[in-house]
Order: C-alpha cells, then sequence, then structure tokens
C-alpha cells in the first residue's frame, strides 16, 4: 500500500519534471539546452531582488556633505574634458604584458603585396604535403 | 639573404615539387581518343551543328551550351570599365 | 506567367534580375538621381522576394536544378554539357544571408553616400556584386563559380578605392585585386586539373566520378588554398583589414557576403565534391580482396583526420591573432574589421571540428573483420553551429560596420582617441551598437550565444584545450568592444563634439532592420534552426542527395 | 613521360610568375608576375584541347551524317580559354588603374613605400 | 598628348577603316569562321586605340565622351542579356536558342545546311553583334580613360 502511493508520488514527479524538461527544451545542444525566454525571466527576478536590496539602504544619507566629496591624495579634482580616457591607453596593462607577442605580430603584419602572397604560397605548400603525402 | 628569403625559398620548392609531379601525371599531351574518353565533348562535336547551327563548334560552346558562362564574362568586361571610371572620376561636382 | 513559372525560373531570375539592373543603370541615371536610387533599392527587393519563394519552395521540396537553355541536365544520364544551378538547403541558406545584406546595404548607401561624384558607377557595381556573390552561391558549376568569383572580387576591389582622395583606400584596393586574381587563378587551374581528368565541369557530376589519385589531392589543396585566402583565414588574412577598413561601410557591409560566399565554396567542395571521402560513413569487409570502389574508399582517402587538424589550428590562429590585434587597433573599423577576423575562425572552427571527428577502427563481427568508418556523436552539432554562425556573423558584423559609417557621417572621424561622449548626441546609434556588442561577443540573450554555445560544446567534446581558447576568444571579444563602447560613446563631450547630429533616418532604417533581426533570432533559436539551418546541414553533409538531384535513378 | 612536357611549360610558366610576384618589390613586376601566370593556366587549359592529328573544331560545310564529322579538337576548353582571356584583360586593366592612381598618390612604386603615411 | 606628326595621322587615317571593317567581318562571321564578338572587338577597338595614339586623347576625347561609350555598351550588354530573357519569356528557358530551327521566322534560322550561310544558328549572330558592341564599346572606354587620365598637363 505504502509502496503504491509511493509510486504514484515518484510517477507525479517524473510527470512534472518531464513536462518542465520539454518547456525547456529549446535549443538542445547535444550535451545541454539554452532557453533565452527563462533566462530573460531569471534576469528580471533578478533585477528586482536587486532593487528590493537597494531600498534597504539608509534614507538620511546626504551627499552634499564632505564625506562624497572626490579625493584624489589632497590633489585637485579634474575637469570633466580631462577625464575621459583615451582609447589608446585602454588595457594598457594588457598590451605591456604582452609586448613579445605584439611585437612579432607587428613584424608580420608588413603591409606588403608580395609577403601576402608569401603567406599564401606557405599555406598551398602545407596543404600539399597534408593532402597529397599523408 | 634574410630569413623571409630562406622561408620563401623553402615553400616555393616545394610547391615547385609537387606541381611539377602533377605535371608528369597528367594524361600524355594529344591523347587519342581510344586512350582517354572524352564525353561531353564528343557530343558537342557530333551535335553540334544541327542543335546550335553554327559551323564553329567553339563559338556554339561559348554562345549556346555555355552561354551564361558568356555572360558573366562580359559582365566582368562591364564590371572593369564601371570600376576604371569610377576610380578616375572626378572628385569636385 | 503564373506563381509556378515564378518559382521555376527563380534560381536564374535571382542572378540575371541585378545583372540587368546593373546594365541598366548608366541609363537611368542620365534621368534623376533619386530615380536611380529607387531603382537599385526597387531591385533589390525584386531579388530578396525571388530568394524568399526559392528558399521556401526548397526547404519544402528539396533539391531544384536549372538548366540554362533548356533540355534534360544530363546526357544519357552521364554527362553534362550545358550549365546547371543545383540549389540545395545551403544555397538556399546562403542566398538568405546575401539578400538581407543587399537590401540593408543598398538602403544604407541612400544617405551614406550624399554629395559624393560617381553614384551612378556606384549603384552598377554594387549590383553586379551582389550579382556576382548570387551566381556564386547558386551556381552547380565549377567554371561558372570560377568567372562570378572573378566578378564578385573586381567589383568589390572597385568599390572599395571608393575613397581615391586617400592613399590608403587605392593601396587596400590594388591588394585586394592582387590577392582575389592569383588565388581565382590558382583556383581555375585546380578546375583544369579536375577537367582533364573526368572531362566534366559539373559539380555532380564530378562528385560523382570523383577518384581520389593523386592530381585530384592536389586540386583540393589548390581550390582549398585559394579560397581560404579569399576567405580571410589567418595567416592569408591580411588584405582584410585594409579592404574593411578602408571601404564606405555599406560596400563592408557586402564585403562580409563576398567572404563568406568564398567560406561557402570551401564547404561546398570539401563536403559536396569531395564528399566521398568527407562525410562517408559504413563498414568494409577487410580482407585482401576487396572491390575497387571499397578499395577507394579504404585506401586512398585523404586523410580527412589531419586536414580537420589542420583547419582547426588555422582557426585557432585566426580567432586569436584576430582578437589580440583588434585590441590593439584605435581606428575604428580596423578595429572591427580584425573582430570580423576572429568571428570568421568560429565559423572554420566548426567544419574542423566535423572533420576531425571522424574515426575508422577495425571491428569484429561474426568471425569476420570489418572496417568501420563513421563520426563521433558531436560532428553534426559542431557544423550546426558553424553554419548558424555564419547568419549570426553576417549580422553582428555588419551591424558595427554599420555604426562605424554611422560615427562617421555624424563626426567625420574614423580614429577612438579624437571620440567621446556620442552617446549624449546619438541615442539610437548606441542603443544599435550596445545589441552588436552584446550579439558579437557571445553574451545572452542574442544570437551570437546560441551558436557559439554550440560550437564551444561540440568543441571541448573533442578536446578541451581548444573549447577553452574559443571562450578565451569571445571573453577578449567583449573586452575589445566594451573599449569602444567606453571610449566612443560613454564619457563626458568632448568639446569639437558638442554639435553632433543624429544620423539621418535611412541609415537608422538599414540599422534597425539588422537589430530586429538579431533580436529575434536571439530569443527563438530553436524556430531557426530547426527552418533554416538543419535543411542547409542536412544538404550539405549528404553528398549522394547532391549527386541524384542531378542523376536520375541512382 | 616525355610527351607531358607542355605540362611542364605550364607549370614553369606559373611557377616563374610566383617567383616575381614574390621576390619583387615593384608594382609593374608584381603584375607582369600575375600576367604570367594567368598565362601559364590558359596554356593548360589549351594544352587540354589537343587531340593528336585533330584539327580545329570547325565544320567546313554541313555534315549530313554523324559518322563522317572529322576528327576535330576539344572544343570546351578553348570556350574556357577565350573566358578566362577576356577575364584576365579585365583584371589587368583595373590593376593598372590603380598603379597610376597609387603613382599620383605617392610619386613612387615600390611596394615598400606605399600606404605607410599616419592618417 | 597632342597628337603624332601629319605623316602618323594621315598613315591612321588611311589604315583606320581597313581595321575597322575587319573586325566587324569577324564579329559577323563569328559562328562560321575562326573569331567572335570578343574578337573582333577586341580589333575594332584597336583601331579605336591607333585613332587615340596618333590624334592625342585631348582632341579624341573633344570628339567623343567616355560616357556616351558608357552608354553604348550597355546597351551592348543589355542586348546580349535580353536575348537571353527572350529565351526565357517565348521559350521555355534562359539563354535557349529558340531562332533555330522554328522555321515561321524567317531570318536567323536555318540549321547549317547551305554551306554555311550567314543567317544560320539562330541567337548567336545577334549576340555575336551585341557582345561586339560592347567590347568596342568597353576596351575603347578603358583606354581613352587611361590616356585621358595620364595626358601630359601644360608646364610639365
Amino acid at each position: 500500500m505504502r509502496l503504491l502511493i509511493m509510486k504514484l508520488i515518484l510517477g507525479g514527479f517524473l510527470m512534472v519534471f518531464e513536462t518542465i524538461s520539454s518547456f525547456l527544451e529549446t535549443l538542445s545542444t547535444g550535451s545541454g539546452l539554452w532557453n533565452p525566454l527563462v533566462w530573460g525571466v531569471i534576469a528580471i527576478i533578478a533585477f528586482f531582488i536587486a532593487y528590493i536590496l537597494r531600498g534597504f539602504g539608509r534614507k538620511d544619507f546626504k551627499s552634499e556633505k564632505e564625506k562624497a566629496k572626490v579625493f584624489l591624495s589632497g590633489n585637485p579634482e579634474l575637469k570633466k574634458e580631462d577625464m575621459h580616457l583615451k582609447s589608446s591607453n585602454v588595457y594598457w596593462g594588457f598590451l605591456e604584458s604582452l609586448k613579445w607577442v605584439y611585437n612579432v605580430l607587428e613584424k608580420m603584419h608588413t603591409g606588403n603585396v608580395s609577403d601576402y602572397i608569401l603567406w599564401f604560397v606557405v599555406i598551398m605548400g602545407i596543404l600539399f604535403i597534408i593532402i597529397g603525402v599523408i | 639573404m634574410s630569413i623571409r628569403n630562406v622561408i620563401a625559398a623553402v615553400f616555393f620548392s616545394i610547391v615547385a615539387i609537387f606541381l611539377i609531379f602533377s605535371a608528369l601525371m597528367i594524361h600524355p599531351f594529344g591523347p587519342d581518343d581510344n586512350q582517354e574518353k572524352f564525353e561531353m565533348d564528343e557530343y558537342i562535336i557530333q551535335n553540334s551543328q544541327e542543335e546550335t547551327g553554327a559551323d564553329n563548334a567553339v563559338t556554339g560552346v561559348v554562345f549556346d551550351y555555355r552561354g551564361f558562362d558568356t555572360l558573366g564574362e562580359a559582365t566582368v568586361l562591364f564590371t572593369a570599365v564601371a570600376g576604371v571610371m569610377l576610380i578616375f572620376r572626378r572628385l569636385k561636382k | 506567367m503564373n506563381i509556378s513559372d515564378i518559382v521555376f525560373h527563380s534560381p536564374a531570375l535571382i542572378v540575371a534580375i541585378p545583372l540587368l539592373g546593373a546594365f541598366l543603370t548608366p541609363l537611368v541615371a542620365k534621368i534623376n538621381d533619386k530615380l536611380r536610387n529607387i531603382f537599385a533599392i526597387l531591385i533589390a527587393l525584386i531579388t530578396s522576394v525571388l530568394v524568399a519563394i526559392l528558399a521556401n519552395d526548397v526547404f519544402s521540396n528539396g533539391i531544384r536544378t536549372y538548366v540554362f537553355g533548356g533540355g534534360e541536365p544530363l546526357v544519357n544520364n552521364s554527362y553534362a554539357i550545358r550549365i546547371l544551378f543545383e540549389v540545395d538547403g545551403m544555397n538556399a541558406f546562403m542566398a538568405i544571408i546575401a539578400s538581407i545584406l543587399t537590401v540593408v546595404a543598398i538602403i544604407y548607401s541612400w544617405t551614406f553616400l550624399k554629395n559624393h561624384t560617381g553614384q551612378d558607377k556606384y549603384y552598377t557595381l554594387i549590383l553586379l556584386m551582389i550579382a556576382g556573390m548570387f551566381g556564386m552561391i547558386l551556381t552547380g558549376d565549377m567554371f561558372n563559380f570560377f568567372v562570378f568569383l572573378e566578378i564578385t572580387s573586381i567589383a568589390s576591389c572597385a568599390l572599395i578605392a571608393f575613397y581615391t582622395n586617400k592613399g590608403k583606400a587605392i593601396d587596400a584596393g590594388f591588394k585586394y585585386i592582387v590577392i582575389s586574381s592569383i588565388g581565382a587563378l590558382f583556383i581555375l587551374f585546380a578546375i583544369g586539373i579536375l577537367y582533364s581528368q573526368y572531362n566534366a565541369l559539373n559539380m555532380a557530376v564530378l562528385a560523382n566520378s570523383i577518384s581520389f589519385s593523386f592530381l585530384d589531392k592536389i586540386a583540393l589543396a589548390l581550390l582549398i588554398s585559394g579560397l581560404a585566402m579569399k576567405a580571410g583565414i589567418v595567416p592569408m588574412h591580411m588584405w582584410l583589414p585594409d579592404a574593411y577598413g578602408r571601404a564606405p561601410s555599406s560596400v563592408t557591409l557586402l564585403l562580409v557576403g563576398a567572404t563568406q560566399a568564398s567560406l561557402y565554396g570551401i564547404f561546398r567542395i570539401t563536403l559536396s565534391i569531395f564528399g566521398k571521402a568527407f562525410n562517408t560513413t559504413g563498414t568494409v569487409l577487410k580482407s585482401a580482396t576487396l572491390t575497387g570502389d571499397e578499395l577507394i574508399m579504404v585506401s586512398s582517402y585523404p586523410n580527412v583526420i589531419s586536414i580537420g587538424w589542420i583547419l582547426i589550428i588555422l582557426a585557432i590562429l585566426t580567432m586569436i591573432i584576430g582578437v589580440l590585434m583588434a585590441l590593439k587597433q584605435s581606428n575604428l573599423k580596423r578595429l572591427i574589421a580584425f573582430a570580423a577576423l576572429a568571428e570568421i575562425g568560429y565559423m572554420l572552427l566548426g567544419i574542423g571540428v566535423r572533420f576531425a571527428s571522424k574515426y575508422s577502427e577495425i571491428v569484429k563481427m561474426n568471425n569476420q573483420e570489418y572496417i568501420q568508418i563513421g563520426f563521433h556523436g558531436y560532428d553534426i552539432s559542431a557544423l550546426t553551429g558553424s553554419i548558424f554562425h555564419i547568419i549570426n556573423d553576417a549580422l553582428d558584423i555588419g551591424l558595427l560596420f554599420l555604426v562605424a559609417g554611422a560615427i562617421y557621417i555624424a563626426t567625420k572621424e574614423t580614429s577612438l582617441n579624437k571620440l567621446g561622449g556620442l552617446a549624449r548626441n546619438m541615442k539610437y546609434t548606441t542603443v544599435f551598437f550596445i545589441i552588436g556588442l552584446i550579439a558579437v561577443s557571445g553574451l545572452p540573450p542574442m544570437n551570437g550565444f546560441a551558436s557559439k554555445l554550440i560550437i564551444y560544446e561540440s568543441t571541448f567534446q573533442l578536446n578541451p584545450i581548444i573549447g577553452i581558447i574559443a571562450i578565451l576568444a569571445s571573453i577578449l571579444l567583449l573586452a575589445v568592444f566594451v573599449k569602444v563602447l567606453h571610449s566612443a560613446f560613454l564619457g563626458p563631450k568632448i568639446p569639437n563634439l558638442k554639435d553632433v547630429k543624429e544620423v539621418p533616418k535611412s541609415m537608422l532604417f538599414a540599422m534597425g532592420i539588422i537589430a530586429c533581426i538579431i533580436i529575434i533570432f536571439g530569443l527563438f533559436p530553436n524556430i531557426v534552426i530547426d527552418n533554416i539551418i538543419q535543411p542547409a546541414v542536412n544538404a550539405i553533409t549528404n553528398h549522394e542527395a547532391y549527386i541524384r538531384g542531378v542523376f536520375n535513378g541512382i | 613521360m616525355l610527351f607531358n612536357f607542355p605540362y611542364i611549360a605550364v607549370v614553369l610558366l606559373i611557377l616563374i610568375g610566383l617567383a616575381t610576384v614574390i621576390y619583387k618589390r615593384n608594382l609593374i613586376k608584381i603584375v607582369i608576375g600575375i600576367t604570367l601566370i594567368e598565362s601559364g593556366v590558359n596554356l593548360f587549359l589549351i594544352t587540354l584541347a589537343y587531340r593528336k592529328d585533330s584539327i580545329a573544331p570547325i565544320f567546313h560545310g554541313f555534315t549530313a551524317s554523324k559518322d563522317n564529322v572529322p576528327f576535330m579538337s576539344l572544343p570546351v576548353p578553348h570556350a574556357l580559354t577565350l573566358t578566362s582571356i577576356v577575364i584576365g584583360v579585365a583584371v589587368l586593366a583595373l590593376m593598372l588603374t590603380f598603379i597610376i592612381h597609387l603613382y599620383r598618390h605617392y610619386n613612387t612604386l615600390d611596394a615598400r613605400k606605399i600606404g605607410r603615411e599616419e592618417e | 598628348m597632342s597628337g603624332m606628326s601629319k605623316i602618323v595621322k594621315t598613315m591612321t587615317s588611311v589604315a583606320f577603316p581597313l581595321a575597322m571593317i575587319y573586325g566587324l567581318y569577324i564579329i559577323a562571321h563569328g559562328h562560321l569562321t575562326p573569331g567572335g564578338g570578343f574578337q573582333g572587338g577586341a580589333v575594332v577597338a584597336s583601331a579605336c586605340a591607333m585613332i587615340l595614339v596618333s590624334f592625342g586623347s585631348v582632341w579624341t576625347v573633344r570628339k567623343i565622351k567616355e560616357k556616351n561609350l558608357s552608354v553604348l555598351e550597355s546597351l551592348g550588354a543589355i542586348g546580349f542579356i535580353g536575348l537571353g530573357f527572350f529565351g526565357l519569356i517565348f521559350g521555355s528557358h534562359f539563354f535557349k536558342n529558340i531562332l533555330v530551327g522554328s522555321k515561321n521566322i524567317p531570318i536567323f534560322n536555318e540549321i547549317g545546311q547551305g554551306m554555311s550561310n550567314i543567317n544560320t544558328a539562330g541567337f548567336i549572330p545577334l549576340m555575336n553583334f551585341a557582345v561586339g558592341l560592347k567590347v568596342i564599346a568597353g576596351l575603347f572606354a578603358i583606354v581613352l580613360v587611361m590616356a585621358y587620365a595620364t595626358r601630359l598637363k601644360e608646364g610639365k
């Protein structure tokens, strides 16, 4: 008797699970699945939760007070036009640490038609060996 | 003799070897018809005069059997003329 | 002329109507400029409608062939004397991409090229380039493929040098014509080799009678290398940033389509013409007495797995070098061009994974040894992701190039160092750029994520390191475009860009079309895959069906 | 083997053109190399057309029946060669146009000095 | 470039009609003899180039504009593709040679009997004429534009 009830409950769970999974099966990628609509719903819920948490903040915070001012270790604050970061300075550290790679790449990109054709010949030779011999 | 020329010489020689081998492997120059089977060209030679009415079988191929290639060829010339005129245009109105 | 006739003639009309429009454009331009633009847009719309009709018919009824000059496709059911167009799912899929790019590019270039001279020749060449693209995509004849390849490359190299007052534009055009003519000449050499052996130029006839001699392998290597150079695969990519960066944005949009037509050539040649080697599966009795066909099947095939691995290595190089170079650029269009290079790597990765996932092992069944040739399970998903990524790359990169052109029109600036704070004046453009950013860097919920997810998973099953590298390249793409977003759109107003206006309506409309398609593809990827991608995959992986489309009763 | 010397001539033409394109820095010489490759490919196509003691594929008068059709060389490679020659002419015209413009801009034909300016 | 000496100009004006007639003959007999639209068009275009060289590009451009040449060329191309559409509309397929063998149309309809008449082969002579017009206009336009763009200015 108890076994039968357990079987029924288990079967119900399985049915529910199958219906949910059949709904989720939007883009089956061989080993997983992806449903943008469910993702959107979850994202909206997350934003809502973040809004609620924001509501717990202190109401008596005055931004005119001294502690809201910008503090650049004593230096005067820059004007807005000077604070814009130029694009060649973004990721400066990344480019600096990968300088050796970029030297090779710059050496590769000689804007020279003969070198382009030379690369073509190189690939053609490699493909000859790969396809013709092996 | 820079490193570039060394790489160029090596791979150029590889390509040269393979292409010369392939040239030696194509069927010999001027095969007899018992040596090679040319079904498509034989059909054209047999039937081009009846089907296209042209004594010149090459013209029959160019304008009838493969007329679409000829359209593309004429289009290539048209394209080249348009490109030359585009590049030599006057920039002021 | 009712609808069935239109469906019957549509493969020819899709190529012939842009050609007719291109020939008529110099006459129409004598009347009025506005009439000329309307005429070009009309031609593009008619072509797109025909593409839609043809694609609908092909997806529902299967392969459709068209014989130029009438008669049966084959004489005596053994050889083709006339030029055939053979349209299966893959051709229809590529034609859909090309039609979308066509309409958007022509609508965009209405106001993009205002107060430039030489617009008559510009529209003529645009229509010729469209005709060449459709011809490359739809044709079933090798030499015809070469002819349309030349039409596309000549028209596009003349359009790359549109800004003739800039020396670098002319230089880019010259490099492109040199590259493309040499590649096309080697392709023609390979076509001649194939003709000398089989006395045939038709793709299906070649696919039926291919026998994988040494000359065939040489021809395969020549074709792959030439088309790979036209498709801009590292290390033969160096014409691509020049050409994409110097051309007008509307031309760059079509250049993306031309590049992908070359990539389609690689797909078609490897998977259909040489399809016996590249997608044959089955079991063969392993014994001393093999019949000829089985002997070919076992012995003299090219090594598909090594070809797949070389393609995978090229794809990884393409992704990494494209992303790293894009991270360094300060010219906006060159940056997007290197990003497009990285996107090309993903497509090549998919087909490389399919080739590398082939295996042949010896199994024992009822005390006899068989050689079993097959694919691991993830090959179809890899190819699906690769083919799905073709259309996604066209849309995303196209949208970003259009945004770059809009920025150039608004500010007359190409260097990112001089830009800033454009979001305050160009709201719609900023929105379109953010959509393109999310899509191209493979973030949910846009379409780039759906295709890249499939590629990641199939690649991870082949080799985890390759999958990780692909994910890393995608992350770096996000970094690249976040840099663009920060330095061009965000930040305070630059003093000399105070009075920047929003771009005109037609350009916004053209960008909006692509943005809507991106969002729809991103939200409902399953519908797209089931209706468009899956027929293309089934068509490209089934070379017997491609042969049977021409031969009857085999 | 000995009868393959036309094909070897074809390959040598192609290789000479390729070497010219790779090793020369002058734009005019690069274009000359491309035309050499193209001549090699055209020669290859037209070589494929020849059959031993065959005449040109042109009928002199009407041939009543199929059995007295003379032994002709293959017509299709002639057509392909014609097409590829015209395509070569178009490409050559466009490349020379580009070279004229490049010389106007930079006053040099050296591939290493062209397109190097900072904008 | 303001033209060559009087001897060259006179000889050019003598030789030009002969070359023109030779090219037109090659175009007209393209389906009977070696040749065709492209070859004959190339011959006529080289004759026009001879005029250009001897009389100078400035004089030639004053005589004939390249815009008219491009219109002429597009007319030839429209004629060529129009014959293809003719086959599509009145025949069954694109580029179908519907005039061959159809006795109801008086000209251009016989098959090759009668020892190679000029009016055999259906569409092929018409296509030859269209392509010939196109090639003449196209090649001459290319040569003319190049010569006019690279002419020697005064004071140089």
